[in-house]
């Protein structure tokens, strides 16, 4: 490890990237069935995240550790899962169906993400001191559980994500490779017109979609929240652009490579910032007699760098890059056959 | 005996596209109708406004003395007919397996077991690729695998478009034969759509020549084969 | 022969299909050029590479004497190559006229400060208004001017594709897919006869993939016919239809 | 409690609005480009003014009347503000830029007119150039891509600079606390509304020339079938490139005037629901590629939005929680009209009219049969 570096933040990394994985992979999924870029994405994560503290504040004050999380966790799966699958039924769906544009689904995604955040904003300004003391009177991120470990302390939630995250991605990896319904998802996917023909209910694969979407972004959120500086909607704000950038990396139409870029993406954030700080600071300012700079708030800026690195280099992205073809011309493995372009 | 399929003054075409003009013709029950015709006759489309993909204008599609004109295509996947696109008729990146069990998506599990069995005995050389992604068979391979997944549906009648499409002649050859043996061995009503005429019309029972979206021959495929002018019909050249 | 179109040796694969397998055609300058081929020959990829719209896999292209396989679409186009598409890829939201009036290149108002000063691109604006009228009027959709693609039936589609190839005035090569495809018999002779004329009055030359031989043969001078991503025979039209390979390919063998 | 209804700054509103929905036009409804990061060009044209305006003032002010420039950083020095080298430096700083700016740079520009046009002029040219670079910078590398691309780029690099760059970096524009901008002018307000009618004035009459010209044709081509527009000979990359460019500059004025009236707005003032998202619903509720319409439903919208502020005022016994929770109603409002304009008339009030470039009637008419 690094030195300069804490188990502490390091399991917070982890577990930031982890909850960016969930939300690129959720955001690649309704993107590669309904060819919807979700902007609302980071909103409906926050759903998640705001119904956990509402839980905490009115029921859970004294529950700690692994059933805070599970329930917290729980909560904002279903919560959000059904936020999401009621914006694509009630809004999304209709608009498609009405031969809405890209750029028309794409705007009406941003509508509702403003929706939904103002819905929030106006839910804790009207409960303010009445119905959420607690929650405003609080530090969110006290109600997380330090524990000791390796001599250190790591918050429980920064543990609890990434095992979540695993876990998830195993279910679902599971759900698509064993399950009749799973299967037919990823032949809509990929054919939707011939799928339909097999009789699969195309219609119930993209609302399942969304379910799957908006639940993993609820329990992303839901845990994420313990890390927060605060309560505040805005939150998304920013964390969709991480999200994006995930999904961007993935190549915006892989579900799995999502799930990777939307956790290389936290982990530069997080981690790659700090080691730029240290090495900066540490090493290259006094060596070179520049004056000391902090990096620490400007991780965001990690994503827009990757995102536009990925977009002139490999605007696939890690899905369109041909590793086997990578790996053979690093004698590992035989050539596999170019990926196949579409015909105009 | 009644035919099977009847189809009555049909217009069809996509939109605004109009492509067929009045096609009157009718398949009995095992026989082979061969389609033929230059590129842009309207022969894909034949089929696809059988099945209800492209849009019918006017006219009737009657199966077994029933009109199933308006039918959506899962409608008449049920009762018993199946179209085979050319291209795209497999899932490349779900498995054999997957694929023949997507195929028999809406029967009850025990059923689509017993048929998977019942296929692969069929088409042997599915077996030892049942956990290979489709897109790592050849094109013939895909035109057979598509075949199989067809039938774990046990249609009476089945469409195909172009399936010798681009394969070299021995693949072309398989799936020719696979074509007959349907017939033949299973009692299958076929609607073969060929741009290898001499190859379809060697199998054929009765043939139909499409020339700018008309017929331009309709009636026994051997004597469309001995036909002296059939380059010239063929190609849309013979006055 | 002289020609001013050349693709050498050109593959294209998609996946494990080979679409173009070594394809080779030379469009001889000032002709009309006629490529056949059945049904997933290579016929409209091989237009996709020479119009820059595909990048073969190997191979080149070179239009009169200059290699252009790496240039883009629009670079290709001011060289002089212009093509169109098989199903038609019309502008939904302009009008006929200026789906025509489009397609002629260099309009000096085409900037965005050089855009509001009418005095820079009147006159040419005229000029290619004019040119635009008079083509939809050759093809008989002059009555259908202020509509938009939307609003026309599938032949008026073709037939302002085919106005829409034949406005650019630098055009040294044309490629057409499938000019007359739901164009009624008349009118298809009648654009063929256009074509001769066009070739003869501005030389241009054509290359087109046409199905409908009974109308293209004709009118043309040349011929190619492909079959499995290759050329199998070239020569003049009666030639090419007559050769073993060309009915084998589409008859069987 | 307000009276009138259509105050002067509503009036301002609808100026600079209307300038920001004409540019998105030119964007989105023209060229189909998905501007998600519309706020950061606005941004650009008041941080002209405000962290290199203020700067520039505060330097024209030390060359030409150096006296005045040592006495106001001895003034600073007496309040205990602090020491400063210079007073551009002083400028700059959140603490000493109120006093400077206030009781110094304004009322010295305010009696040295020509100073003060050389100064504006300088600023302008920098809010344009600024501005320009930006919608370069951040387009250039999804420009040949999916519409997708561009609408993710483009919201992140808004986000990104707006709320974390110039939130987190204090010498660029004072940070959270902010700066006061270079006002020109002893009444802010009057002079924002000038600023913004000629700018909105000029901004129409060029839209609506270039809609009518060629590049308007080559614009909505792009916008209609990008791979045909390529076969025809044009660079799409090139054209979107130089719409978004100059959308751009047109974003920066709106900017430019409406930081003379709130002159210490900060960096977090240009969110993107203010000045991405309404730009938007006006657009689509007035109609794409319809600049009489982006107009249209600019005014239309603010004065719906307009009414939600006041209903307070109209409904008695409302509670100060009522008036907190105004502003989420009226995004909310927003919301949901441009929900129901998408699936009722997605073509908005006003649909796209043909590029006018020359008279087709009388070209038809000479023509003949």
């Amino acid at each position: 490890m690094a030195a300069g570096i804490s188990l502490y933040f390091l399991m917070a990394s982890i577990g930031y990237a982890s909850a960016l994985g969930l939300l690129s992979m959720g955001l690649s999924l309704t993107f590669v069935t309904t060819k919807v870029a979700n902007f609302a994405h980071g909103t409906i994560a926050m759903i998640g995240g705001i119904t956990t503290l509402f839980l905490i504040d009115r029921y859970m004050y004294n529950v700690k550790g692994l059933p805070l999380f599970v329930t917290s966790a729980l909560a904002g799966f279903i919560i959000a899962g059904v936020t999401a699958v009621v914006l694509y039924l009630v809004i999304l769906k209709p608009l498609a169906d009405r031969g809405s544009d890209v750029i028309g689904l794409m705007i009406a995604t941003f509508a509702i993400d403003i929706m939904l955040q103002s819905i929030l904003s106006m839910i804790l300004n009207l409960a303010h001191g009445k119905h959420f003391p607690k929650l405003f009177g609080a530090s969110v991120q006290s109600w997380d559980v330090t524990l000791n470990c390796c001599g250190t302390q790591i918050a429980e939630s920064h543990v609890f994500l990434p095992v979540a995250a695993i876990i998830l991605t195993i279910l679902f990896h599971l759900f698509l490779t064993k399950t009749k319904f799973g299967i037919a998802m990823r032949a809509t996917i990929e054919n939707p017109d011939l799928a339909e023909v097999m009789g699969v209910n195309t219609k119930a694969v993209y609302t399942i979609s969304w379910f799957i979407s908006g639940a993993l972004a609820g329990l992303a959120g839901a845990l994420l929240v313990f890390s927060l500086k605060d309560t505040s909607p805005n939150n998304s704000n920013l964390i969709i652009v991480s999200i994006f950038a995930g999904s961007i990396l993935g190549g915006l139409g892989n579900v799995y490579w999502g799930l990777i870029g939307g956790f290389l993406i936290g982990l530069a954030e997080k981690l790659g910032t700090q080691l730029l700080n240290l090495f900066y600071n540490n090493y290259l300012a006094p060596s070179l007699h520049l004056p000391p700079f902090s990096f620490v708030n400007y991780e965001k800026l990690m994503s827009l760098g990757l995102v536009i690195i990925v977009l002139l280099t490999a605007p696939q992205g890690l899905a369109g890059i041909d590793w086997g073809g990578l790996l053979s011309r690093m004698g590992l493995k035989t050539a596999r056959s170019r990926k196949p372009e579409r015909e105009v | 005996m009644a035919p099977i399929l009847e189809v009555k003054d049909l217009n069809a075409g996509y939109g605004r596209f109009h492509i067929l003009f009045d096609l009157n013709f009718k398949v009995d029950e095992k026989e082979i109708l061969i389609v033929v015709g230059p590129n842009g006759s309207g022969k894909s489309t034949t089929l696809k406004a059988i099945f209800g993909i492209a849009k019918v204008y006017s006219g009737g599609i009657i199966y077994r003395g029933e009109d199933i004109t308006r039918l959506p295509p899962h409608e008449k996947a049920k009762k018993g007919l199946a179209y085979l696109p050319q291209t795209n008729n497999v899932f490349a990146e779900l498995t054999v397996e997957e694929n023949l069990r997507m195929a028999g998506y809406t029967l009850p599990p025990d059923v689509v077991d017993e048929r998977v069995r019942t296929v692969l005995e069929s088409f042997p050389f599915l077996k030892s690729k049942l956990h290979d992604k489709a897109k790592s068979l050849s094109g013939g391979q895909r035109q057979l695998l598509a075949m199989a997944m067809t039938l774990i549906r046990e249609p009476d009648l089945m469409m195909f478009d172009e399936p010798t499409a681009g394969l070299a002649p021995i693949a072309a050859k398989e799936v020719v034969e696979k074509i007959l043996w349907l017939r033949n061995d299973l009692g299958k009503t076929i609607i073969l759509v060929e741009q290898n005429a001499k190859l379809g019309l060697e199998i054929g029972d009765n043939a139909l020549l499409l020339v700018s979206g008309r017929i331009a021959y309709y009636g026994s495929a051997k004597d469309l084969l001995a036909n002296k002018d059939l380059g010239r019909l063929y190609l849309g050249l013979a006055k | 022969m002289d020609a001013i179109l050349k693709a050498e040796n050109v593959v294209k694969t998609f996946g494990a299909l080979r679409a173009l397998d070594g394809v080779t055609v030379e469009v001889p300058r000032g002709k009309i050029t006629l490529l056949i081929g059945p049904n997933g020959s290579g016929k409209t990829t091989l237009m996709n590479v020479l119009s820059g719209v595909l990048k073969p896999d190997s191979g080149r292209v070179i239009l009169d004497g200059e290699d252009i396989t790496e240039l883009e679409p629009h670079e290709r186009f001011k060289r002089g190559l212009v093509r169109n598409f098989q199903i038609p890829r019309l502008f939904a939201g302009l009008l006929v006229l200026e789906n025509a009036a489009f397609a002629r290149h260099g309009n000096p108002g085409e900037g965005v400060f050089t855009g509001i000063m009418k005095r820079l691109w009147r006159d040419f604006e005229e000029e290619t208004v004019r040119r635009a009228v008079r083509l939809i009027t050759f093809t008989r959709i002059r009555h259908l001017w202020d509509k938009k693609p939307g609003e026309l039936s599938g032949g008026q589609m073709k037939l302002l594709e085919i106005t829409r190839s034949l406005m650019p005035d630098n055009a040294k090569v044309v490629l057409m897919d499938e000019p007359t495809a739901g164009v009624n018999p008349t009118l298809a002779h009648e654009i063929f006869r256009r074509i001769q004329q066009i070739r003869d009055e501005r030389g241009i030359t054509f290359l087109i993939v046409e199905h409908r031989l009974d109308i293209a043969t004709g009118y043309v001078d040349y011929a190619y016919a492909m079959a499995y991503g290759k050329v199998v025979a070239h020569g003049t039209p009666e030639e090419v239809l007559n050769h073993p390979k060309v009915i084998e390919s589409y008859l069987g063998g | 409690m307000i009276q009138n209804p259509f105050t002067e700054t509503w009036i301002l509103l609808v100026l600079v609005y209307i300038i920001v929905t004409i540019s998105l036009n030119l964007e989105a409804g023209f060229t189909g480009i998905p501007n998600f990061g519309k706020a950061v060009f606005v941004f650009m044209g008041a941080w002209a003014a405000q962290g290199i305006g203020i700067r520039l003032a505060a330097y024209l002010l030390e060359k030409t009347d150096p006296g005045l420039a040592a006495e106001a950083l001895k003034h600073l020095q007496e309040i205990g503000i602090g020491t400063y080298k210079s007073l551009v430096q002083a400028a700059g700083d959140t603490d000493a830029n109120r006093i400077v700016v206030t009781s110094y740079i304004y009322p010295y520009f305010q009696h040295h007119l020509a100073l003060a046009a050389l100064l504006f002029t300088a600023v302008l040219a920098i809010a344009l150039a600024l501005s320009a670079a930006m919608g370069l910078f951040a387009s250039f590398a999804a420009v040949r891509l999916r519409e997708e691309y561009l609408a993710i780029l483009l919201l992140s690099f808004s986000e990104l600079m707006v709320m974390v760059i110039f939130q987190q970096t204090t010498s660029l524009n004072g940070g959270p606390q902010g700066i006061w901008a270079m006002r020109f002018g002893s009444n802010g307000l009057r002079t924002a509304l000038i600023l913004a009618a000629v700018f909105a004035a000029i901004t129409f009459l060029y839209a609506e020339k270039l809609a009518n010209s060629p590049m308007g044709r080559a614009m909505r081509a792009v916008r209609d079938d990008e791979i045909a527009a390529g076969v025809y000979g044009r660079d799409v990359a090139r054209i979107r490139l130089k719409v978004i460019m100059v959308s751009s500059m047109i974003a920066a004025l709106a900017g430019l005037a409406f930081i003379q009236a709130t002159p210490s707005t900060v960096s977090m003032g240009f969110d993107r629901v203010k000045w991405t998202f309404f730009p938007w619903a006006y657009l689509i509720l007035g109609g794409m590629a319809n600049n009489v319409g982006a107009v249209l439903g600019t005014v239309i919208f603010l004065i719906l939005q307009r009414l939600v502020q006041l209903l307070p005022v109209y409904i008695s016994g409302t509670s100060t929680t009522i008036m907190t929770i105004i502003p989420y109603l009226s995004n909310i409002l927003v919301g949901v009209i441009i929900i129901l304009v998408l699936y009722f008339r997605p073509q908005g009030i006003l649909p796209e009219k043909p590029s006018k470039t020359v008279d087709f009637h009388r070209i038809l008419v000479e023509e003949g049969e």
